[in-house]
């Protein structure tokens, strides 16, 4: 997001020399291409998938593109029991721990924001919780231990990672 | 036969221009896209302020034997009215008079002369999707009846969804489907002219990722409520939650789904949206006995209706209703339940979350929508409103417009059909025709139909009887009419099936005949068909029979009085509703009398700076005092009013103190209404202090200068909206805006500040409100018991007011104070005692009906338009002049009214005069013939509705048709059946 | 309740631009959607009325643009497409730097010093990698793991979050693992690893564009084609 | 509560009102007066309207019969402005009925004046008229004897509306000793006319409200199983039939109501007038059909004609020569009727008539 803006804002001619992948771009070339297998066995518990603001929303209106479709994408190619939170997609609901604030010291403002995530969870009540985001990650895991909920929180990559059968 | 005008959309706004052009003597011909008539609201049941229906206010009123007077929604029946249903304009062309239109008529798989809409087609239908009419809360086949109250029944097929499978054509037994047709084309040529009322669409909110609507089942849009609190929609009338049918016990409204969106592309307010909405609210409350608890969540609660501030007050104060000034982000689910969580700021800006078993989305009006390529051609006229959102009563003025186009643009002038009767067969003694359908032999495994003869014969007064094996084509009925000439009867009863295909014909016959149309009577075999034995059925079927025998027998030929009217019309008052009257009404070549007790004509609209409201009024202004027909009498007051409409006396005082007596035969009133005063926030204390009027004039005639002012603040709805004055002005916002822009536009610097308690831009001006914020003109939102307060010291004004947003207090000391003080009515008390009509509460002048006969008054003859009926703009003031004006032509546009068949009349003998019937008259259709001590009935006023008989408390009224003679003996047949 | 997974039916709206602050109808939408509304005297609405009544500096002095987390829920629904985000972030750019909260200044600070926002030592950096690697050249399939660093010519540069580096090493690896499964020539730089630019979020364009600059050096220097973004 | 006390033990409390309704018209304070008479062709005093004080020697207002309505007789006065004042002198059910005659514009009270009195019930004029022949005074003696107070008819014995409302005199005998009655104003106008008339207020009486509720209990007791006994019988459509079973439809009921007040009655026109083939085809469908027909349907049109407005005055109990107790019926179901409709006849002329009320569409609601 940052990158990407600042690229665009600063260094245009860029792109005219390199192309620039997101995660999710990198994932279904990947995938799509064969490069990457995946075990389809693996995953079959119920994962609830969260939506990070950046990628979705605020990419959306920024570059023109939400990554909604791309990771539902990519989870459906080997996970066989994934849910939305709802609110999700361009509506959804941020972790809380958006904006930088993971680094500023109003934790407990912090806390009440990501009560939202919290009642998202419980109304689908998943075994995992997968994610593209670092904040997220950091922000879900805080906010789940805060909660006494004990339910793990992946990035997507690392449950492809987990999931690659090499030959 | 000559089609005058054809008119697209059979919503309640084609339907009053048809009939505006009907009950003028023209043929019209109506058409919809849709299935079925009435448009939106042929699923809607209610509608404020008295949440009844109230559609059949609409049936004409005047020469009403023209068609059935039943429930309009069942559909449209008029001599001069050809509906066609599943149709669309597809060209126009020609000069306009002269146009040539063609329609294409949807193949809709079922024909309609075949169909006996015995439904087996449905019964066998393996299809099943979400039903329209329901709005998806419950479901139908792929042949279906579109409406299920409307006449003629016939279902269609929705070749959309049906799978071809051939079940219905197997099951029809009169082999009426045929799946492969085609639509067709209909050319109407020479036709004088278009009416575009195709009206709009409902926003779909299943567009926005907000609400959750069509992923949360419990939230619907108004129009689902309406049809989950119809009787007729799925929970017939009981107020459950769609998801698991429980009871609702919280519900919230989300007001401006769609509108007042610039994300939406929807920079308008959708009008009508926020009465909908408390309408609802108060018709959920009574559904659920009050134990229920609504919340409207709103921006502006927009009752710009000149009564409807105080229905909204009063839902508020006796059903408990929670108006909270909020926008609703979005809908989410509660956890384990089927409710929702809802989450807003209060008005102590605290944010608050709670929980409703319903949400329901008012949604806005559809944005765009396209006009047809023919849109521009002359001769074709669409309503103002064809893509808006329109109160009712709006609606119906704008119909009136329009058809006044159309009518404008020529055609024969009306004469009405001269009736001959055959007293001397009418004066014989009783003699009844009994034709019995045996409808192609179908009924035969149910009916007995011979039984049913030889009973007959044997009934004292036994009606002679004439059998066909079908009474519906044509050669039926030249049967009956062969029938009819070679006997001597003088009544007849059809027994067949679908009495209402009967109507037309029935006239036929019995002008031909020289009968009265009430000495014919229809009856329907095949409601008898209810799957009891052939003999239950039969006995029942002759039961019908001969009470209706036996009552047509004790009908007597009604006494119709025939009423010569005075082809002139009296206006009085010369503002803008006053002079576009007398123009409509001159330009359809009825004789004007124009009344104003000012010596220059104008009204409000002198005060106008230039720009093209005053050029509009400048060019009306200048037809109206050089047209022939017209004869302006200024400096005139109106002294008295008398007589029945069609034959008006009024008696007028000319400036030089003469008495002049002027017959007419309708009466506008339209004597207009100023501005209002008020001695709130210190108004006459500085002369910085103005009224939002006396600015607008100011800065248009150049007399104040904006430069003048660096801080401006403006209060709203000063003196207004609240007791006694609580209605709003409905101009007064739009006019504050303007001011405001237009100070801001020609001195940015200046600060403006505007106190309002809701801002009333509806409709399109919401982009003026929109412009005036962008502006950057501030706006502060007061609850009436936080009103900002005014203090003048030593000759500075301080305005101190709270700003909720901030949860402060604002302090300004403003150089130029403008209060927008409303609108109150000037002549109407002494006006309405001169024409014996009602003024509102406020002291407005009180049409028929706000809805259905908005500028009807209460007595048949004598319209109400403009400001002394109701605060609005100068065009809406000239559209209802030009409303009230076709309304006139009703009557004026005929040489005689005469009475129809069904009205009351009172038996003298048994009358006691108790006069309880007069003040329940809804067509105040009754009075006191002082002179002779008798209660009389005006029989062209009267509708025949019966609200007299039946309060009556000494069965001193006899409703044509309706004797009590022979209802009782009617009830006697039927006790003959029911206890043998 | 419905788990569906057909939630996602429309997307944000694109703001038109050229929409300022003053369209603002005071609706409350953006308050009545922001779960942090009432916190601390957080109101979204509020913000934007201080701002059409000029009152910024009162909201520059205050923590509120620090505790919004940019989210842009507000903005979603906002019926008159005001961007808020960018209010708030306007105004978190205009205060002083040693009067932002927390360790986001600092992060950028020792970002545009060393590099990476914690300030972490080269030498540190390289054994950490080689570190994980190591354990995760254990694991079967990877045997032949090889961490790239600054190598030339590679087609994808891969920079890394702080975090990674710094407490959660073991979520280094799983990108390694996807790029050697998919045999995808990447590298890592020694130098200027760091892919969160947290002059975004503390609103300093200056520092936020040297950052993104580092970037594009590297992939000119180092001849690499194709960019992952960071976060 | 205004009194007016009547110090009257020499001459009699007959001869104290008679003289005080004399002095109304000898002063001019009223042009006529509607009052019960004996008079010589009659053996029971009837209603006979004065204007000469001289002629009123017959005048017995507490004369413990009323063989009609004075309602009617007040209504046929009044019923369009005659410019002149009356006195009328009325029972309390009289006045309810007359009440109710204003609401339907039969009348109007705009220049009367009514004196009323604690109504301790009327006999059958049969019943009167052979205590009367037994001596002197009968008025008297029935107001001290408990005796005579026994012979009112049923439905005085079951009335607890024994106190006038909307008088504007009453004359009050409950609570006093035989003598010292005494007039209580119940208007502005009733005291303006009292002390034009020379009374001075003075004590209440003593014992007035002990024996207003002594009585009340005695005849809502007595009202509580007459009016049960009557609903039993009744309770059956049988029942009905039963209870007026000898009905021969003279409608003399409906002539000495009060409140019937219809011009033309709808049983005697051509709705009931019914051909032979129709009264043939009523007998072929039951076999046989009772004699005069229609005798139900008159006593039920009635009863929802005027079920809400009876006023218990039981006059169509007194004429029915076939000891119909109709007014034990209409008593009864009226009751019922004016509860649903919170109703009270002759309560205020301001009430609205429940079949008249239009309200929501619904009527009555």
């Amino acid at each position: 997001m940052a990158t990407r803006s600042g690229l665009e804002k600063w260094f245009p001619e860029f792109f005219e020399k390199h192309k620039a992948f997101t995660v999710f771009d990198l994932l279904v070339t990947y995938i799509s291409s064969g490069r990457i297998t995946l075990d389809k066995n693996l995953f079959t518990m119920k994962i609830a998938y969260h939506d990070p603001c950046n990628y979705g929303r605020k990419s959306e209106e920024k570059f023109g593109h939400g990554y909604y479709e791309e990771p539902r994408w990519i989870l459906s190619q080997f996970v066989s029991n994934w849910v939305d939170l709802y609110p999700a997609g361009a509506n959804g609901y941020c972790c809380g721990g958006g904006g930088g604030t993971m680094l500023t010291p109003y934790k407990e403002v912090r806390s009440h924001y990501s009560r939202k995530k919290i009642e998202q969870i419980k109304r689908v009540n998943p075994e995992l919780i997968v994610l593209p985001c670092h904040s997220c990650h950091g922000q879900i895991k805080q906010a789940l231990a805060e909660n006494n909920m004990d339910i793990p929180v992946k990035y997507l990559w690392e449950i492809v990672a987990e999931a690659l059968i090499m030959d | 036969m000559n089609i005058h005008t054809v008119i697209a959309g059979a919503g309640i706004s084609g339907i009053r221009a048809a009939f505006d052009l009907a009950e003028l003597g023209h043929r019209v011909v109506l058409l919809d896209k849709a299935p079925s008539s009435g448009g939106i609201l042929s699923q809607l049941d209610h509608q404020f302020p008295d949440n009844h229906c109230g559609m059949c206010t609409l049936l004409p009123m005047i020469d009403r034997d023209k068609g059935p007077q039943f429930c309009l929604r069942k559909g449209i029946f008029h001599d001069h009215v050809t509906f066609i249903p599943s149709a669309e304009i597809v060209s126009v062309k020609g000069p306009a008079g002269q146009l040539s239109v063609v329609v294409e008529k949807q193949h809709t798989g079922i024909d309609p002369l075949k169909c006996m809409a015995c439904g087996s087609c449905e019964s066998v239908c393996p299809v099943s999707v979400p039903d329209g009419f329901n709005e998806g809360y419950s479901t139908r086949k792929a042949v279906f009846l579109p409406v299920p109250h409307q006449i003629p029944n016939h279902r269609i097929i929705d070749f959309s969804v049906c799978t071809r499978c051939g079940e219905c054509v197997k099951a029809c037994p009169v082999s009426a489907i045929n799946l492969d047709g085609e639509a067709r084309k209909l050319e109407f040529n020479p036709v004088n002219a278009v009416i575009l009322a195709t009206g709009s669409g409902q926003y779909d909110p299943a567009q926005s990722d907000l609400y959750g609507f069509g992923v949360l089942p419990n939230v619907v849009t108004s129009k689902g409520l309406e049809r989950i609190m119809s009787s007729s929609g799925p929970s017939k009338g009981q107020l459950f939650r769609p998801s698991d049918n429980k009871p609702i016990k919280r519900m919230a409204f989300l007001q401006c789904v769609g509108s007042r969106n610039l994300m939406e592309n929807a920079d308008h307010c959708s009008s009508v949206c926020c009465m909908f909405a408390v309408k609802e609210a108060v018709m959920a409350c009574e559904k659920s006995h009050d134990d229920l608890t609504v919340s409207i969540f709103y921006m502006d609660m927009r009752t710009f209706g000149r009564d409807f501030q105080r229905y909204k007050d009063q839902a508020e104060t006796s059903h408990g209703l929670r108006f909270i000034r909020c926008r609703v982000h979005s809908v989410e689910p509660c956890e384990n339940t089927d409710g929702m969580k809802i989450s807003y700021v209060n008005d102590k800006g605290m944010y608050m979350e709670e929980t409703v078993d319903l949400v329901v989305l008012s949604t806005g009006k559809k944005t765009g929508l396209t006009h047809p390529d023919f849109y521009q051609n002359e001769g074709v006229f669409a309503l103002s409103d064809t893509f808006d959102f329109k109160d009712i009563g709006e609606s119906l003025v704008a119909a009136d417009v329009a058809a006044g186009k159309a009518m404008a643009l020529g055609g024969p002038p009306h004469t009405p059909e001269q009736r001959i009767f055959d007293t001397q067969r009418l004066s014989k003694k009783a003699m009844p025709l009994l034709v019995l359908c045996q409808c192609g032999n179908n009924l035969s495994n149910d009916l007995d139909l011979d039984l049913i003869e030889s009973h007959l014969s044997a009934m004292p007064g036994a009606p002679q009887i004439l059998k066909l094996e079908q009474a519906c084509g044509a050669a039926g009925f030249e049967s009956i009419g062969t029938a009819l000439t070679s006997s001597q009867a003088n009544r007849v009863v059809i027994a067949a099936c679908n009495p209402f295909l009967f109507d037309h014909k029935i006239k036929a016959l019995a002008r031909d005949a020289q009968l009265p149309d009430g000495f014919f009577k229809t009856l329907d075999m095949r409601s008898h068909v209810t799957g009891k034995t052939k003999n239950e059925q039969t006995q029942s079927l002759l039961s019908q029979i001969k009470s209706t025998v036996n009552s047509l027998n004790l009908t007597l030929p009604v006494y119709r009085e025939k009423r010569t009217v005075t082809p002139s019309a009296l206006v009085v008052g010369g503002g803008p509703a006053g002079l576009s009257a007398a123009f409509c009404l001159a330009s359809a070549g009825i004789d004007v009398d124009l009344l104003d007790k000012e010596s220059q004509l104008g009204g409000n609209g002198i005060h106008f700076s230039p720009g093209p409201e005053k050029n509009s009024l400048d060019k009306l202004l200048s037809s109206v005092t050089n047209h022939p027909k017209i004869r302006v009498h200024p400096a005139t007051c109106l002294t008295r009013h008398q007589g029945l409409a069609g034959v008006f006396t009024a008696t007028i005082t000319t400036p030089n103190a003469v008495e002049q007596k002027i017959p007419h035969g309708a009466a506008i009133v339209a004597t207009g209404g100023g501005q209002a005063q008020t001695l709130d926030y210190c108004a006459s204390q500085h002369n910085g202090i103005l009224s939002v009027f006396d600015l607008a004039k100011g800065l248009g005639d150049k007399t104040l200068n904006p430069l003048d002012f660096s801080k401006v603040v403006m209060i709203q709805c000063a003196g207004t909206r609240e007791e006694p004055r609580n209605y709003c002005s409905r101009i007064c916002c739009t006019k504050a805006l303007l001011n405001a822009i237009a100070i801001k536009e020609a001195n940015p610097s200046a600060s403006i500040h505007i106190f309002y308690r809701d801002m009333m831009s509806y409709g399109e001006s919401e982009k003026i409100y929109t412009r005036a914020r962008q502006a950057g003109i501030l706006f502060i939102p007061f609850d009436l018991h936080k009103k900002p307060q005014v203090a003048v010291n030593n000759q500075t004004i301080h305005v101190t007011g709270f700003d909720p947003v901030l949860q402060e207090d604002v302090q300004l000391a403003p150089d130029l104070l403008v209060l927008s003080t409303g609108i109150v009515p000037t002549d109407n008390q002494i006006i309405s005692k001169i024409f014996h009509i009602n003024t509102t509460q406020d002291g407005f002048l009180k049409e028929a009906n706000s809805k259905w006969r908005p500028v009807d008054s209460g007595r048949e003859g004598i319209f109400v338009c403009g400001l002394a009926r109701a605060p609005l703009g100068f065009q809406e003031a000239m559209d209802e002049g030009i409303s009230a004006a076709m309304r006139a032509l009703r009557i004026l546009g005929r040489p005689f009214l005469e009475t129809p068949q069904v009205t009351a009349r009172v038996r003298h003998s048994l009358c006691s005069r108790c006069q309880a019937c007069i003040p329940e008259c809804p067509y105040q259709a009754r009075y006191l013939d002082e002179e002779n001590g008798k209660i009389m009935v005006d029989s062209v006023s009267c509708q025949g509705c019966g609200a007299c008989a039946s309060l009556c408390p000494n069965s001193s009224i006899m409703m044509g048709q309706f004797e009590e003679k022979g209802i009782m003996d009617s009830i006697e047949f039927f006790l003959n059946e029911a206890c043998p | 309740m419905n788990e569906p997974t057909d939630t996602i039916k429309s997307h944000a709206p694109l703001r038109p631009s050229g929409i300022k602050p003053e369209t603002c109808m005071a609706c409350g939408t953006c308050s009545a959607g922001c779960p942090i509304t009432g916190m601390e005297g957080f109101d979204p609405r509020k913000i934007v009325r201080m701002v059409l009544e000029n009152r910024d500096q009162e909201l520059i002095d205050s923590k509120l643009p620090w505790l919004c987390t940019m989210c842009g829920k507000c903005e979603h629904a906002c019926p008159m497409g005001i961007n808020i985000i960018n209010i708030i972030r306007d105004i978190r750019g205009q205060v002083d730097r040693d009067k932002v909260p927390g360790q986001i200044h600092k992060g950028v600070e020792l970002c545009l010093e060393t590099g990476n926002n914690i300030g972490l030592p080269g030498e540190d950096f390289t054994f950490i990698i080689g570190d994980v690697a190591e354990e995760m050249a254990e694991e079967e399939g990877f045997e032949d793991f090889v961490p790239p660093i600054d190598k030339k010519g590679a087609s994808l540069l891969h920079t890394l979050h702080n975090k990674l580096v710094n407490t959660q090493n073991e979520d280094l690896v799983h990108w390694w693992k996807i790029f050697h499964a998919a045999k995808e020539d990447f590298t890592m730089t020694s130098e200027n690893w760091e892919g969160v630019n947290w002059g975004l979020f503390s609103g300093d364009d200056e520092a936020m564009k040297i950052i993104v600059g580092r970037i594009v050096d590297h992939m000119d220097t180092l001849r690499i084609e194709h960019l992952m973004y960071p976060e | 509560m205004m009194m007016y006390p009547l110090n009257s033990p020499d001459q009699g409390i007959v001869q104290t009102v008679r003289s005080m309704l004399q002095e109304l018209l000898g002063k001019k304070l009223a042009d006529a007066v509607l009052v019960l008479a004996s008079n010589p062709w009659s053996d029971v005093p009837m209603p006979t309207l004065f204007t000469d004080p001289d002629r009123m020697e017959g005048v017995d207002p507490l004369a413990p019969v009323a063989p009609v309505s004075s309602a009617r007789q007040a209504s046929a006065l009044t019923r369009s402005p005659s410019g002149k004042t009356v006195v009328l002198v009325l029972r309390p059910c009289e006045i309810r009925a007359l009440i109710e005659l204003v609401k339907l514009n039969q009348c109007s009270l705009e220049n009367a004046i009514i004196i009323s009195m604690d109504c301790l019930g009327r006999m059958e004029n049969k019943i009167f008229s052979d205590e009367a022949k037994t001596g002197p005074g009968i008025t008297e003696r029935f107001l001290s004897s408990p005796e005579l107070q026994g012979k009112i008819t049923t439905t005085c014995s079951t009335c607890n509306d024994f106190l006038p409302e909307n008088a504007d005199i009453t004359l009050c005998t409950l609570g006093a000793e035989p003598g010292h009655m005494g007039f209580e104003a119940l208007t502005d106008k009733g005291k303006a006319l009292l002390e034009s008339l020379g009374f001075k207020k003075g004590d209440d009486l003593p014992k007035r409200k002990q024996d207003i509720a002594a009585l009340a209990d005695k005849r809502s007791l007595s009202k509580k199983e007459l009016f049960d006994a009557t609903a039993l019988q009744m309770s059956t459509i049988d029942g009905f039939q039963t209870f007026i079973g000898r009905c021969l439809n003279c409608y003399n009921c409906r002539t000495a109501c009060p409140v019937c007040y219809c011009k033309e009655c709808v049983f005697l026109t051509d709705v009931f007038a019914h051909p032979p083939e129709l009264l043939l085809e009523r007998a072929t469908r039951r076999g046989a059909v009772k004699m005069p027909t229609d005798t139900s349907m008159f006593h039920l049109t009635r009863l929802s004609h005027i079920g809400h407005a009876c006023v218990g005055c039981g006059q169509c109990s007194s004429v029915c020569p076939s000891d119909i107790q109709v007014a034990d019926m209409f008593r009864t179901v009226s009751e019922k009727t004016q509860a649903f409709f919170n109703y009270t006849p002759g309560r205020d002329v301001t009430e609205p008539i429940p079949q008249l009320v239009v309200r929501n569409g619904k009527r009555g609601d």
